[in-house]
């Protein structure tokens, strides 16, 4: 029972803390937003110089073996400085679901890839209606000779408009709400009968819907067995909610940061308002749900590589709950805190806060997650 | 004690409700329901219809052209137009800077201005806060020199709400130095097309431009522009303050907005069933649906109070911006991730692009972020807590 | 739409006022609690010749034929002095319930019997298991000839041990959480077969246990129609949490008064504690809360005689719901600004808090009352 | 980084069960899991019976008779020990004072006192508050005159717990008036025997006798039962406050309380189900159960940083507490309207009689009333945020 870093773990997260103070500051985020893309190809490149890409993959993949605390530790940084590269969507989500279920061709195909920064790829999930039920899938992928006829639509793919290779979820059988019966497959974004559909996201990422009408995959990019994909589903979202829970907490630091640097130096009544008890205690309960959240977060870290499904998912659930409540909190107390200045764009308060909330949507906002907590309730007897 | 309202009040209620139907057009409404982007015309429009019909301002006396009614009539026929979707008339004129008018103008200055402000011609703003004055509202320092019959104004305000359409602007200045700081504070008029004015946007955290800074460069205003008497400002902004009782609670707009979020929770699709089956946020709504009906009720019992709301008027402010926030939160929520998608664009009328999710979830994040600011703007939630602590409790 | 008392139900408030304040001490209700039965005789009849125990009766049967507002008048002062004889038990409840479902012979039986003081009646309707279920009843009431043998167990009867009548709700027909099947049986307390186990209550009330075996009741008895007892028994503890939601909010205004006082006066580091911000915007929700609760009981009160059945179930559940929110939060928050001194049994704070935290708990908490509001939203429209 | 326990852990987890299992009697465990009165004999077996093992000081070094245990030892036993339904030892003397004596104190004052400590054979209570120095405790006036080799105590101190049963109380007293108020203090021992001391019971709010209020009338003490220096006394104070760190989140008791809560829910019924069956009742556990577990592991994260917890401690008290009352009155509120009752007698281990609702009601009630104390005292949790803001975040 320890909660330490390593050396090396000790050491990425100096060199992301100064790379993401020096280098990522609020100016030059704001212009990678405002791009074409939204992605800045000289930071990515650098990512990939710094071994962040492939941190997680095997060695023989171009990789260095890390696993989900080493994550933890870059979206961590990532959280601090509001990095809005693709990380999650195409490292967390796309890369360690080839990792985890692909075969080997598949992986020596596409890991060194990502790891050099040379792709890009997003997991396509999501369905209109599913909301957060991750066995809800419409699209299907009908058998046709050797290839898949698939046919559907998708919504809240991560960067899916700036991929180059989507894994996309489809029904082979089973009803609609079932959790057997789906398949994962690799889909080129340019092939035919694709249609993407790209928005910029008001925390400064992407975010695509796409549809897919009758396009022809081969077999070969079946990712793992037929029907048999959710369990590697869900645990590439529940790596993606630890990621995610670890960005929360460096934007909840960073908040706490700014916020307090705010209240005091600005006055009002001649004196800065920090000096206000009930600012003070507003703070101190941002500071105490951040602890909070920073410890569930290790916890979710820690847990989501787990193949113990039900102590995963109640690490999981419990953790993307009160990291979604502490960011909600902290988000909106920020805000407040920095008054008028904190509903302006000029302020970085307030672009923590809107990544703030909406980390909290995805892959479930806290509701749905206390009730998977709670509907454990039901089957445990501990 | 009766909580129903009398059938004189009901029968108001559906004319009110008829004159929505048949007068509000349907690219207003549609546009406000669907929380597009709000636009200078629509508000002047809509002005105009009611100002045709007598109702363009229902919280003012008859002698200055409004409507007369009591304070329950204001209550229904704000709520009427809320949830026929009709756009919010603009407060500044109305109900911020007319009273004081009324209260505090010369003669004058009431049939100058009055008509404006009913018939939508003038477009008001306000300019009280500045950088440095902001809760410490009486810290302001914008500066009003007399010279002969005008004065020199200098200095900046700042968040000032849809200044970028304003014809006039509403200013305490500081006339004085001496004393405390309330007692050398002017109220003047401002016309905003006079030389040495410039308004500058403040983007907003959605990315719309809403506020304003104003700066005035040695701006020359007619001393005849300024109401009651110099360095008596702060009595009248005080005024004022007390003065505003039914629109702090907002619960006209809350409750259509309710409306739309049980339909929205009908609507969105969770997993095979609709939203409003998910215990969770069903039970979440219904707080909230309490509370609003809460609100509701105890804004009635404030205003038909013969001793009138004073300090506890802060109660309705607080409540109503926390409830308002919820509300759009929960319209947030509704959308799940789809919520996240910002599609500018898609707030324009003739919009028929792509978007994610459905209609109701393109503007719901962004109406989430900018609603933050109802309980910052207008003396943050934090100031009127120290007022019930002071003026309620003698703390 | 109008809040004001009437003149008639201004001079009740002031009268009730000052009795409260110079004849239900402090102390004075510490012996009366005390005492063998929790009630002092010499006041119940003070409260009959005030005209309030028969206050909502006919004027044909000894009352006044006020209505819900002039029962919240009583309560909100009752509330304030925490009165704690069985107005709610025996006036309310019982004497609500034979007024409403009773035949004439019933009450002119019973009625005047309340109004004068001499009677005191309590209803017995919750079972063990039950939980704030309003139609689970397992209680039988079997025919037999011309009477029925009553068998079941009854608890939460409040004042149960002091009345000499009991109002027991049995099935007559149905499965146990039916709706139709109930009905209402007027019950001598020293019937063979009638077991009552009293207890102190923690807020200074009575309740009792009560079971019935074998309990042999007239025909005359029945109250109201066989089978159809249920919307009488709905209505009845409807106007039941009417009363105590007006109850609580004189209870949160006596709160928020000591608390006040003691704040003011209670120095610590030089000055009183008032003084500090925290306290004060705590001081400033808690009369928020209060002002909202206060609103709430008037809405309940006006709803809480209606016959249309879903406008009064939203109304009252919702009532319920904020007040016992209130009562949790002002009774919570009054303990903790008091100090020490809050948690021990010397001062009024504490009883305050005792008694509103018991009434979050009577006829549903706040959690069960939000579950009505919520599962209407699935039938409403509006 | 590992949140795994390592093998030798879990055996230490296996050993200390099984010694549980083996030597707490069942009366014992009876009293503690249905949340009988306290009985101070109950206490005093069961310290007997850990410190013939070896186990009766377990935050002690080996030196001082103590088992040595590293933090994390010391929350496996604690835990266990809650989960077996041990009663709690008594913190005054082995949390308390015994770290104040083994770091300030002089040797014989280790000899005398640290033995009867660990035995159970000296009941210790605190002499702290007083009934004008409550959260400003360094206003406090109980005197300390020294003449010759004793000193002549006077004065008053509250908020006793458990002084009704003891033989010895560390007092904060006033041995000098002069600078500020923390610098005149010094920390004495005295022996609740010595003539001029009477203790009179404060009755609880739940009607119990738990505190006092304990009165010095020139009461005698020897000069050698001062610890450290004179005046220096609060210096010892505040390293006791550093010092006790895993008692403040009391994870082990609140663990065994939740695992009790789900257990009840399961049991209690709510019309034709089991109460763990009602969605709005179980959610509320879950989010108390995530909170917990967070609780747990900060506590945890803290225990094994090296730099040691200091001022974020505070942030365990209050989250410890804030869970605990949470916890109690989830219990209540599972009783429902059972809960009211307030059944004395049933208190008692023989008791037989009627009771209202389940077993677990019984105490449920007046347990929640109690546990308001816990945001209360040991510091309140408006003093704690005060740390924070101060200490942590420099405000």
């Amino acid at each position: 029972m320890n909660f330490d870093l390593s050396e090396e773990q000790q050491m990425l997260n100096d060199s992301l803390r100064r790379f993401v103070t020096n280098e990522y500051g609020f100016e030059k985020r704001g212009e990678i937003i405002s791009s074409g893309t939204g992605i800045n190809r000289a930071t990515w490149s650098n990512f990939a110089e710094m071994g962040l890409l492939g941190f997680t993959f095997p060695e023989d993949y171009d990789g260095l073996g890390g696993n989900a605390i080493d994550t933890m530790v870059v979206m961590e940084n990532f959280g601090r400085g509001l990095v809005v590269e693709p990380y999650l969507a195409t490292v967390v989500l796309a890369g360690g679901l080839i990792r985890d279920a692909g075969n080997d061709a598949q992986k020596a195909d596409i890991l060194p890839g990502i790891a050099s920064g040379e792709r890009l790829l997003a997991l396509a999930h999501y369905e209109p209606g599913a909301r957060y039920n991750l066995s809800h899938v419409q699209t299907t992928a009908r058998k046709d000779g050797d290839h898949f006829l698939i046919s559907g639509q998708k919504t809240a793919v991560l960067h899916g408009g700036q991929a180059n290779q989507l894994i996309v979820s489809a029904r082979t059988s089973g009803g609609v709400n079932d959790e057997s019966g789906l398949s994962l497959f690799l889909v080129d974004s340019s092939a035919k009968g694709v249609k993407v559909d790209d928005f910029a996201t008001h925390d400064g990422h992407r975010t695509a819907e796409i549809s897919f009408s009758n396009v022809t995959v081969s077999a070969d990019n079946l990712i793992g067995a037929i029907d048999e994909a959710f369990p590697a589903i869900e645990k590439a979202v529940d790596l993606g909610i630890a990621a995610l829970c670890a960005e929360a907490v460096g934007a909840m630091e960073a908040m706490n940061a700014a916020t307090l640097e705010y209240i005091k130096t600005r006055k009002q009544f001649g004196v800065p308002i920090g000096k206000f008890q009930v600012l003070q205690h507003r703070m101190a309960d941002m500071f105490i749900q951040t602890e909070q959240a920073k410890t569930m977060a290790i916890l979710a870290a820690s847990e989501a590589g787990s193949d113990d499904l039900a102590s995963r998912r109640e690490a999981i659930s419990m953790a993307k709950t009160l990291v979604g409540q502490a960011a909600r909190y902290v988000g909106q107390q920020g805000v407040q805190l920095h008054g008028g200045m904190g509903v302006t764009d000029e302020m970085f308060a307030a672009h923590l806060f809107k990544r703030l909330t909406l980390i909290n949507l995805l892959f479930g906002d806290a509701d749905h997650h206390l009730a998977q907590v709670s509907d454990g309730l039901l089957t445990t007897t501990a | 004690m009766d909580l129903n309202y009398t059938p004189e009040q009901e029968a108001f209620r559906a004319e009110v409700r008829q004159f929505l139907e048949d007068n509000l057009p349907d690219d207003i409404r549609e546009r406000v329901q669907k929380r597009l982007r709000p636009d200078k015309a629509m508000t002047e429009r809509w002005q105009k219809i009611l100002f045709d019909k007598g109702w363009g301002a229902s919280t003012w006396p008859k002698e200055f052209g409004g409507t007369g009614w009591d304070p329950i009539q204001q209550i229904i026929f704000e709520e009427e137009c809320a949830l026929a979707g009709a756009p919010r008339q603009l407060d500044f004129g109305l109900r911020m800077v007319a009273p004081v008018i009324m209260t505090f103008g010369n003669d004058e200055q009431k049939q100058r201005f009055l008509p404006g402000i009913v018939s939508g011609e003038d477009w008001w703003c306000q300019g009280y806060s500045e950088p440095g004055a902001g809760s410490d509202l009486a810290s302001l320092r914008t500066s009003a020199k007399r010279e002969g019959d005008h004065y020199i104004v200098n200095g900046q305000k700042t968040w000032t709400t849809l200044g970028q359409h304003a014809d006039w602007i509403f200013c305490l200045v500081r006339t004085s130095n001496e004393g405390k700081p309330q007692q050398g504070i002017s109220f003047l008029l401002i016309d905003m097309n006079t030389p040495g004015i410039e308004v500058r946007p403040i983007i907003m955290l959605d990315g719309e431009h809403e506020i304003n800074e104003v700066y005035f460069d040695n701006v020359k205003v007619p001393a005849e522009n300024l109401i009651g008497e110099e360095n008596q400002g702060w009595t009248y902004a005080k005024f004022l303050l007390g003065h505003e009782r039914t629109g702090l609670a907002n619960v006209g707009q809350w409750k259509a907005m309710m409306k739309r979020l049980k339909e929205v929770a009908r609507q969105e699709q969770d997993g095979q069933r609709p939203l409003i089956e998910n215990t969770r946020f069903r039970d979440r709504l219904a707080q909230l649906d309490a509370e609003l009906r809460a609100l509701e009720l105890t804004v009635l019992r404030v205003l038909t109070d013969k001793r009138g709301p004073g300090p506890q008027a802060s109660i309705l402010k607080i409540r109503g911006t926390e409830i308002g926030q919820q509300l759009f939160e929960m319209l947030m929520e509704a959308g799940g991730q789809d919520a996240s998608a910002h599609i500018s664009e898609a707030l324009e009328l003739d919009y028929n692009g792509p978007r994610a999710g459905s209609m109701e979830a393109t503007p719901s994040a962004g109406d989430y972020f900018n609603m933050r600011k109802l309980s910052i703007f207008g003396g943050s939630n934090e100031i009127q807590r120290n007022i019930i602590s002071q003026l309620v409790l003698g703390l």
